[in-house]
Formats: structure tokens, C-alpha cells, sequence
């Protein structure tokens, strides 16, 4: 596949798990479109194209580990596994209730391939700083962990904890991602508690910095290159986004941030995402609601 | 004891549902007009705890402190060290676990004025899951030497626990739900500090519960009527200071007591209950409805209080168990 | 149930004193050698915690955090999911307020091999002043539906718990102090996971009792032998899971509880097995010796344990109150 | 008094205090002599010359506010308090004991004239800065509220929410003054978690810097001069100390952190700074050990 029809392919594959989220909240009526919309490009080309994983094989010690440490992107965690071939995409439509495995915020206690349960704001770049330090003790070179953080979310002390740790050991083997979309539950971020300038902050504690446009998926390619080129520091990839991105009538304002879209909303945001709008079609074109993963969850535990 | 009446009840069916945050934000606006010394924080969650009303109306004393609730804890004793009553809210779980440290050491050890509205108390937050759910807040406010603690039991509750914590000196936790409750109390007279209510009499045994779990009680004892077994049902809305009065007569008077709570069996009312028994000389069978020492998960409040037997049934079921070992 | 051997007690005016702390950081040590992977994480207090062995012998296996609490418990998580078994330490006061969302979500809900050493429990931390007393711990980790909460009693028994808590897998907290305490129990049989220890047979009645108070509760049977009263003392080392056998046998056989513990008597020992004793068919006499529910200030541990009541008199006169009682 | 003169009497001051804080903490056998001596320079500057205060009337409320956020120097804030008048001296031999105000860390439950009671670390700022908005709010334009942290301290990712928050504010009301000795207990702050560039690190978060040598008392004066002048950001007085400082022989040991001295180290301590070492002497000479307040406590609260 020569890069730009590799870079069309993961553009429609990021459209295919926008739609997916947005059918699990609107079926679900509860959850977060916001963040994963605009995090859905820049972690689909991690995860279609960088993360090494192994669906067969999906405990393979010396894997790349992957870290939503802003839990409410749970949706977006649970396509991106399901797409990416680790369960059907219909147990999706599962999401949020009470015997599925899809937990409102990712909880690895139900669904293993969760590296981390998170919900609560703030602790997963310290936990994925802890597997850093872990990979490198146990001699695991060549294992990334990589950390979605919120942009409102770095507004918690313990992230500047974890930040100044990493930059302190020089943690070169952790990359932290932030989903620079400008918003947060109260509106603006600059208006709720202002983050910048963040490239400034984090290269004062001692990381390397790359910013790029998180809907640009050259950029978007170019920065995980980057990333993966150790430093001898860890590395923040700052990607500039829009909440709810893909969606224009949607786009940039902060009140999607965590409601669930009634049925004529979803049906709009289907369309201008550019698919057919039939919500039912849509759902059962998901597959049926089983979880069937890769490899038998008794084989891998 | 000066006991409400029987009748102030309304049976069951004709409960109005609201929600105690609609309570505490309505009520902070009225109080924002009456009392400039009245101001308000939160961390990101304006919308859901509906400190948003304070802000639109008063700009100038909301404080929007971001996604950091130790800050916010701080900036808030901070105020209140230059006069000001304090009104902070986030989640319950974030608000006893996240910034305890700062609730413990700055807030509680100097008595500062500050006011602890949690929002989202309980399991019935639902949907979000074991992260944003709040078992343990109780346990971890209680233990905390001046606080007081308070579960509103419904909206007017709320709203009179709310103005209440204004004129009161001292630091105040009081826990809100995400999901409408039925409206059981009455306006003006739905609170007073340290007193328990008897929202039903009776003699056959006593249920003592807190929160959305006082209209479960009630209606357990409309369920027991039916079998005409007529529990006492007390609503402890404070539950530090505990009204110990209330329980002792519960205890002599009708010889059995079980407990409700929207919260973990460990450090809960039941347990304040267990203990002031257990160190008293009543001698009277006792059972805690709690939430058992587990996790949930995601499903809607309905689902999971069933799943942790929160419900009029198993308070039905247990207060039968204790009457037939009195 | 196998009881030790009364004899096997020393009288009081032979006890051997010795820190709790030094028995954790000589076993980490030896931990170290035996299991490469056992790591070891402090916050800025490896000097009083005694990680500072672990971290002479093995630097790479050491991780200093800095005063990151926080940061520490969460770098822990991480290290136990790729394999480690990580012990932390820093004290109690810190460990379960500034970073117990921490341990609460990312430690506890998902069951993680994270081992919490938390050193200055309780009051006995003296002159520092309430700031670094810790009253609240154990009821703070008893309310995590996952965490084994451990409180020794003495270094033996810390030694014991140490090396249990490296082959255990999941989440531990285990409580040391910062004073020399007595030596009860003995080094290999000192300790069993949930299981309490009869360390005093008798049938007057029972205390029941854990860490410091313990050997409190040995001198107050002493006191109590010369009036002829012959309590069982019990040291529950495991406060969850809690031996309810042990406690059931003791209500049933002595008809009389008293439980002594250097916490809250909000939500601590005393209070789970008043919780216990209510909810069971006992219907014994009991009380709570604990700290009562003030902070404290500064002073010598003995000044402060005496303010506090948590001494072999007290336990004594409260014992002979639930003997009449019965 | 002209300046020279008046520095030199700040400096005799200075060194007075620190005389008070071993004895406190020789007295005691307990307590935490390293943080106290080196921010005794800066500290004395701030409140023989800088802080507005009254001792005939200490809760005026437009005043001037100091937090000692590490609470471990409560020996240096309690003689500051004495030897500027609040109480009398030789009640600071009563430290740490069971009937005394002057608790392990400061009390504002036992000492009204503590603005905060601290000891867990990283609380302070937060609190100061609430209080620098309520004085904003309250109109009390002159007061400035003055908080203390030392350099470990700000590891806590506490100090960095209220950082943010300051900034994000504009609060230049505040001000913060760090104990930049370079040592926490476990060691040199660099080996154990750097903080370095401490001044790029708080521009980048909107903070106006000013980095002095904390122990030139010119330099310490010019600092606080200058931060008096509002700036329309919080200030960050960055003064760089040694911990022990005018100890030679004990000075920049991190062991010195929180380790009482024996009476033969006292002596020496003593000595270097330029006291009579009898121990017995000195102590009496701090006078009697009652609490003596300049206005009794009934009309006051
Ligand atoms: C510790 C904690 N505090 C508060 C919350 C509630 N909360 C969930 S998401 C959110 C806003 C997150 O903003 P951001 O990180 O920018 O994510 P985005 O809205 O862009 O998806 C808040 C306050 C939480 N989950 N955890
Ligand atoms: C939250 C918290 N964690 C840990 C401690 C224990 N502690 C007291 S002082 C200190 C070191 C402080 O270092 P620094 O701020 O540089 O002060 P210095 O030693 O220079 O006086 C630590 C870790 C504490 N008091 N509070
Ligand atoms: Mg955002
Ligand atoms: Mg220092």
C-alpha cells in the first residue's frame, strides 16, 4: 500500500469508528461523544499503524501498552479494540449496561485488554509512566507506552506529577498524547483554567514536545514517526483537535462534551459524518451483540 | 421525642420526583441574593451540580477552579479565612478520595467554614460506572472529628440542608444524587441539624435511614402494612452528629432496627448505628442494607440498587428477620 | 480453633522493644534477594519508612518518587502490571487522604499487586503534632472492597506480614508505627492472613485487639489477673478479612467484648466487629477503646496514647464494665 | 535608620531567630532545624520590614497574611512571631509539647496568629491564594498574602494546581516565596526529583519570577521591594539558600532536615553563629515560658 492510500484507508477507518461511537451513546443514551471524536483520528493511526499488539495473542508481555487515561473517551477505546479485531464490533451496542463488559469508563477488571481502568481524571500517565519504568526494567526495548491525556484533564496536580517524573528519569520509552481540543464540561479551557502555553511547560520539564494538527493525518503520521525515534526524554505529542470533530454542526462546543445525541441528533451527525442515517440499519450493520473475541478469554488469562 | 405525623406522608403513588442538586443550586442563588458573604467553586462539573445558577447570577463570587479539586478544597478554606461562606461541589467520589487530604488537614482540623456539596453520591449515579460512583464518602467524612454530615433525603431537604450550612459555622459535607428522588419531606420543617425525623410511627421495629433510601423505607413499611407488621420508619439525615436519642427510643421502643443506606456497610450510618447499639445497653437484633463490600458496574440506578438489594424489599425482608429475633 | 499457648506470652517486664519499620526494611531486603521482582517505591521518607535498605542494596529496584504521593501509588500500579510486586511506603496520614483516589480506582477496583507500607500509624507519631498522626487509616482502607488491611503488632508480626504480603497477589495495605513496641509474638508462627490470634486464653471476657494495643491489652490482663478477672486477648493482625470465627467463639465463650485499636473509633476495628457483634445473634456487652473522635496535638507517645485512653488501665476498667454488664 | 544600618539590624534579627530555633528544637529533642535556617534571611526580611501586621490588633483584617505551607518550619514561624512581638520568646522553649500552642506544626487551632495550620505538604499555596481572593473581593487592595514553600514541597502536584490557578487568575495579590536550599529528606533535590528551571517552569505558567540569593540581604530586599510593586501576574521570589545556613560545619546536609541536635552539636551550632554556647544560658535568656500575648487572647477573637 503505497502512504497516501494507507492514509485514506485509516481516514475511513476513524470515520468507522466515529459512527460506531455515536451509535453505542445514542443506543446507550449516556456517555461522551465529545473527546472521542476529536481523538479519533490521531489514535486510529496509533492504533491501525503504530501500537504493536497482537489480537491473537493479546497478553503478549512485551507489547505496546496503551492508556485512556481520560476515561469518558471509553466509547472510543472500546471501537478502536473492536475494530481493531479484538472482539465484534456489535458487542459495542452493549455498551454501558449492565452485563457487558463495556463499563462506562474503561475498567480492565471486565474487559482485559484494558491496560488500565481509569474514570477518575489524572491517573493514568503515572500509571503508564510505572509500566514504562517497568518495560525497561524488565528489558522490554523495543515497548512503547503511550498515554491519552485531555487537555482539561492536565489541569490535575497528579498529572504534573507523572510529568515530572518521567522528565526526571528520563523515561524515553513513554509517549504521552494530548487531546488538544480546547474544551472541557464548563466551556473553553482557556476561559475554565488556561493550559498554555503547554509545548513551553512540558519542554520545562524535560520532555520533547511535537505538535501537530490531530485531524491532519500526514501530521498526524509524521508525529508518531517522530515519537518512535527514542529521545532520550519522553515524548508529549500535543495534537491540535475539535471536539466532535467530523460532525460540523456539532463541532467546537463544549456542551457535547458528555451528552448522549437523541435520535435526530445522531441521525444528523451520521450524515455529516457521511454515512446513510438510518439508525437501525446503521446498528445492525455492527454485527450481531456477542462478544466473541480474537482468542477465548480462558486461554489468555 | 416530638414525633411528625403518620398522615404528613404521602402513600407512595402519588410521590413527586425531583432532584436534591436542583435543590442545593436553586437555593444557592436565593442565598447569593440574601447573603454577599456567600460564594461559590467547582471543578468542571457547574453543569452537573448545577452550581451553574450561582454563576450565571453572581459572576463575580463563582469561582470556576478547572479539573483540580485539591485546589479547589484550599481555594475555598482560603475564602473562608477572609470571611467568606464557601460553597464547593464535584463529584462525592472525587471530593472524599482526591482532595481528603486537603478536607482533613486544612478544612476539618481548623473548623473552617467551608461547605462540601457532594453531587452524585450513591450507586445510583448509574451509567458511568464504579469510578464516578460514591460507596465510601460517608465513611471517609464521618471519621473526620468536626465535620458535620448530612443526607438529604429529598429536594426540600436539600434546599433547607443547603441554607442551613449557610447560617452554620463549620465545615459541612452533605451528599446530593445524579437521579430524581420522590419528595417525602416538607418544605419548611424538612430539616434541623442533629434531629433525626420519624416520618412513620410504629412499634413492631424501627428502619433508620438516610438519602434516597428513606423513601425505600417508607416504602417497605407500606409493604409490611400489607402484612400488618407497622414499622417505625426515621429518617437520619444527620448523621454526625447522630441523633442518639432517636435510636435509643427506636431501640426500646420497638425492639429491632435495620438500617438503609445508599452506601458501603463499611463506616455508613449502619455502622454509627452498630456501634452506638453494640456500646449501648439495648440488646436489640440489628441488620444493615447497605451496599455489600463489592463494586458494580454500569447500568441504570433501578438496576444496580436492585443488584445491591437497596430496595423496599429487602428492607421489608430483613426487618422481618429482626423482629423474629427480638 | 487452635489456640498459642498462654505461656507463650511474656510477662510485660521482659518485653523486648523494637520498631515495626526496622522488621519491614530488613525483610524488603531479604524479599530483595530472594525475588527479583519485588520493587520497592518511597515519597521523600525512605529514612523514616527504612526503605532506605532496600534502596542501598538495590538502586534499580528502588524508585524515589519525591514528595508525589499521588505519583508514587499510580508508579506502582504500573510497575505490578508489567510483572513487579511493588511495596510503597510513606506515612499513614498521607498514603490514605493525599493519594487515595489513587489507591481507590486504580489500585483497589482492579485488584492490582500493589503492597501500601504505611509507617506512622496512629498517634503514637508524638511531637510532629495531628498533621502526621494517623486516625483515619484503617477506616479509609477497610471501605476499599478489595484491600487486605493488615495492622502487626509487633516487629515480628511486621516481619511475618512483610514477607506474606510478597506472595499474596493483590492489594495490601499493612500499617507500621513509628515507635519501639514491644515483641509478642514470635518470629515464624506470628502471623496467618486472616486469622486472629488468641494470645491470652481466658473466659471472663474477651479484648480484642490490634497492633500497639495489643501488648496494652496483655498488661491490662495482667492488671485484671490480680482482681481475679481472666479475659482472652485476642490480636486480630487482620482486620479484613476479619476472623469472625474468632470473634463469634469469643462472644460465645466470654460473653463479654472490648476492643482496643489506636484509630478512630469511627470506623475501625471497634467498629466492624460492633458491626459484627450487631448484625450476629450475640447479644454480648461490648465497648470501643479507640481515639476518641478529637484531634490530638503534640506530646510524647505515652502522654498522647494516655490523653487518648489507649492504655492498659482503660482497657482494664472498660472490661470490667461489660463484665457487669453481662 | 539608613539602609545599611537597617540591614544589619535585620541580619542580627535573623540570626537571633536562628539561635531560637535550635534551642527550640535542641529543647524539644524534636523538630526540623534545616528548612528554618535557611529561610531565616529571607523570612526576617519579610516580616521585621515588608509584612502588615499589628501586633496590638493581630486579626486586622485588611493585614497582610504569611502561610508557612512546609509546616516542618514551624520553629522559624513561631520565633519570627515571637521575636516580632506576638508573644514572648521564652514561651518558644514550650514547643512541641503537650500543653503548648506551639504544636509540632503550626496550629491555628492552638495559635490564632497561624493564618493556616500545615504540615502536610503542598496545601499552603492553594489556601494563600484563596485568601488572596478573598482579599481582592473584599476590597482590601493593600494586602498581600505572602506563602512560604520549600523547594521539595513542589513535587506536590498540589502547588501546581494553585500555580495554574494563580496565573490563570492574575492574582498578583500573591506571593510566593521559595526555599530554594536544594535538599529534602531523602537527599539533594536534583537526585531526587529535579525542579529545574524552576524560574521557566513559573513564567510559563504566568508568573512574574524574581530570584534572589536568600541569604544577601541586599538582594533579599531588593526582591521584596520589588514584588510589593503589583505586576498584574502573582509573584514568585526564588531565593536560593543553604539549608543549615550559618552552620557551617552542618551546612547543605539533608540529614540536617528534620534531626534535632544533640547538646554538643548545639554548642557548636551555637557557636558558629556567633552565641555563647552555654546551652543553659541562652535558654534563659529567652525568659520566662509563659505565653504573654501582646494583647491578651479573650479580646481578641
Ligand atoms: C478527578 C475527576 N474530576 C472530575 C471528573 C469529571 N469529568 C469527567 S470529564 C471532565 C472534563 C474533561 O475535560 P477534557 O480532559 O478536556 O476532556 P474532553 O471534554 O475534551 O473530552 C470532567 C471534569 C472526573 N472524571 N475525574
Ligand atoms: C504530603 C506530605 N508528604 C510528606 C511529608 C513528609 N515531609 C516533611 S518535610 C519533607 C521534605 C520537604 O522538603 P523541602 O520542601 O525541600 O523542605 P526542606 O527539607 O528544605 O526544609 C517531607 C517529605 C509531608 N509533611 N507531607
Ligand atoms: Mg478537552
Ligand atoms: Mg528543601
Amino acid at each position: 500500500m503505497n502512504a497516501n492510500n494507507e492514509l485514506n484507508v485509516l481516514k475511513a477507518t476513524a470515520q468507522q469508528i466515529r459512527r460506531d461511537v455515536l451509535l453505542m451513546i445514542n443506543n446507550a443514551q449516556s456517555g461522551h461523544p465529545g473527546g472521542p471524536l476529536s481523538a479519533a483520528d490521531y489514535l486510529t493511526v496509533l492504533w491501525f499503524k503504530y501500537l504493536r499488539c497482537d489480537v491473537k495473542n493479546p497478553f503478549w508481555e512485551q507489547r505496546d501498552r496503551f492508556v485512556m487515561s481520560n476515561g469518558h473517551c471509553s466509547a472510543l477505546n472500546y471501537a478502536l479494540l473492536a475494530r481493531r479485531g479484538f472482539f465484534d464490533p456489535g458487542y459495542l451496542l452493549t455498551f454501558r449496561t449492565l452485563e457487558s463488559r463495556l463499563v462506562g469508563h474503561p475498567s480492565r477488571v471486565k474487559l482485559p485488554f484494558i491496560e488500565v481502568s481509569t474514570g477518575s481524571l489524572g491517573q493514568g500517565l503515572s500509571v503508564a509512566h510505572g509500566m514504562a519504568l517497568g518495560a525497561k526494567l524488565r528489558g522490554w526495548d523495543d515497548a512503547t507506552i503511550y498515554c491519552n491525556c485531555g487537555d482539561g484533564e492536565l489541569q490535575e496536580g497528579s498529572c504534573w506529577e507523572a510529568i515530572t517524573s518521567a522528565g526526571h528519569r528520563k523515561s524515553e520509552n513513554l509517549v504521552l498524547m494530548v487531546d488538544y481540543n480546547n474544551a472541557q464540561i464548563d466551556g473553553f479551557v482557556p476561559d475554565v483554567k488556561e493550559l498554555a502555553p503547554l509545548a513551553e511547560k512540558l519542554r520545562a520539564f524535560h520532555w520533547r514536545v511535537i505538535e501537530a494538527d490531530g485531524h491532519d493525518f500526514e501530521q498526524i503520521d509524521r508525529a508518531f514517526a517522530e515519537a518512535k525515534q527514542r529521545a532520550g526524554k519522553p515524548t508529549a505529542l500535543l495534537f491540535r483537535t475539535v471536539m466532535m470533530k467530523g460532525c460540523p454542526s456539532f463541532e467546537n462546543i463544549p456542551g457535547w462534551h458528555g451528552r448522549p445525541p437523541t435520535d435526530d441528533e445522531a441521525r444528523v451527525m451520521l450524515r455529516e459524518l457521511g454515512f446513510d442515517d438510518d439508525l437501525e440499519k446503521a446498528r445492525a450493520s455492527m454485527g450481531n451483540r456477542d462478544f466473541h473475541p480474537a482468542v477465548p478469554m480462558e486461554e489468555q488469562l | 421525642m416530638k414525633t411528625p405525623q403518620l398522615q404528613s406522608v404521602l402513600p407512595s403513588k402519588f410521590w413527586k420526583m425531583e432532584l436534591t442538586r436542583e435543590g442545593y443550586g436553586r437555593t444557592l442563588v436565593e442565598l447569593g441574593h440574601e447573603n454577599s458573604r456567600v460564594v461559590v467553586l467547582d471543578a468542571d462539573l457547574s453543569q452537573s451540580t448545577l452550581t451553574k445558577y450561582f454563576a450565571a447570577e453572581f459572576p463575580d463570587r463563582f469561582f470556576e477552579m478547572g479539573i483540580s479539586e485539591q485546589d479547589m478544597m484550599n481555594t475555598a478554606a482560603g475564602l473562608s479565612l477572609t470571611g467568606y461562606i464557601p460553597f464547593l461541589s464535584s463529584y462525592a467520589v472525587f471530593l472524599t478520595s482526591r482532595s481528603l487530604d486537603q478536607l482533613r488537614n486544612t478544612v476539618d482540623y481548623t473548623r473552617l467554614n467551608v461547605k462540601v456539596a457532594a453531587a452524585h453520591g450513591g450507586i445510583s449515579v448509574g451509567r458511568d460506572g464504579p469510578s464516578h460512583q460514591s460507596m465510601e464518602d460517608l465513611s471517609n467524612t464521618l471519621v473526620l472529628p468536626n465535620m458535620t454530615v448530612v443526607v438529604p433525603a429529598d429536594e426540600p431537604q436539600a434546599e433547607a440542608v443547603t441554607r442551613w450550612a449557610a447560617d452554620y459555622v463549620g465545615p459541612v459535607y452533605f451528599r446530593l444524587g445524579r437521579e430524581k428522588v420522590p419528595t417525602i419531606t416538607d418544605g419548611e420543617s424538612s430539616f434541623e441539624h442533629g434531629k433525626a425525623q420519624v416520618v412513620i410511627e410504629g412499634e413492631d421495629g424501627t428502619i433508620i435511614a438516610c438519602g434516597l433510601m428513606v423513601s425505600e423505607a417508607i416504602k417497605a413499611a407500606e409493604l409490611l402494612a400489607t402484612e400488618g407488621i407497622f414499622p417505625r420508619v426515621i429518617n437520619v439525615a444527620t448523621l454526625k452528629p447522630l441523633d442518639t436519642n432517636a435510636i435509643d427510643a427506636a431501640a426500646q421502643q420497638t425492639g429491632a432496627i435495620v438500617t438503609a443506606e445508599e452506601h458501603s456497610i463499611y463506616g455508613g450510618l449502619g455502622s454509627v448505628v452498630a456501634r452506638h447499639i453494640a456500646e449501648s445497653s439495648h440488646r436489640v437484633p440489628m441488620r444493615i442494607v447497605g451496599i455489600p463490600d463489592i463494586y458494580l458496574t454500569s447500568g441504570s440506578p433501578e438496576e444496580l440498587l436492585e443488584v445491591a438489594g437497596l430496595t423496599a424489599k429487602n428492607i421489608a425482608m430483613k426487618l422481618k428477620e429482626v423482629i423474629k429475633a427480638k
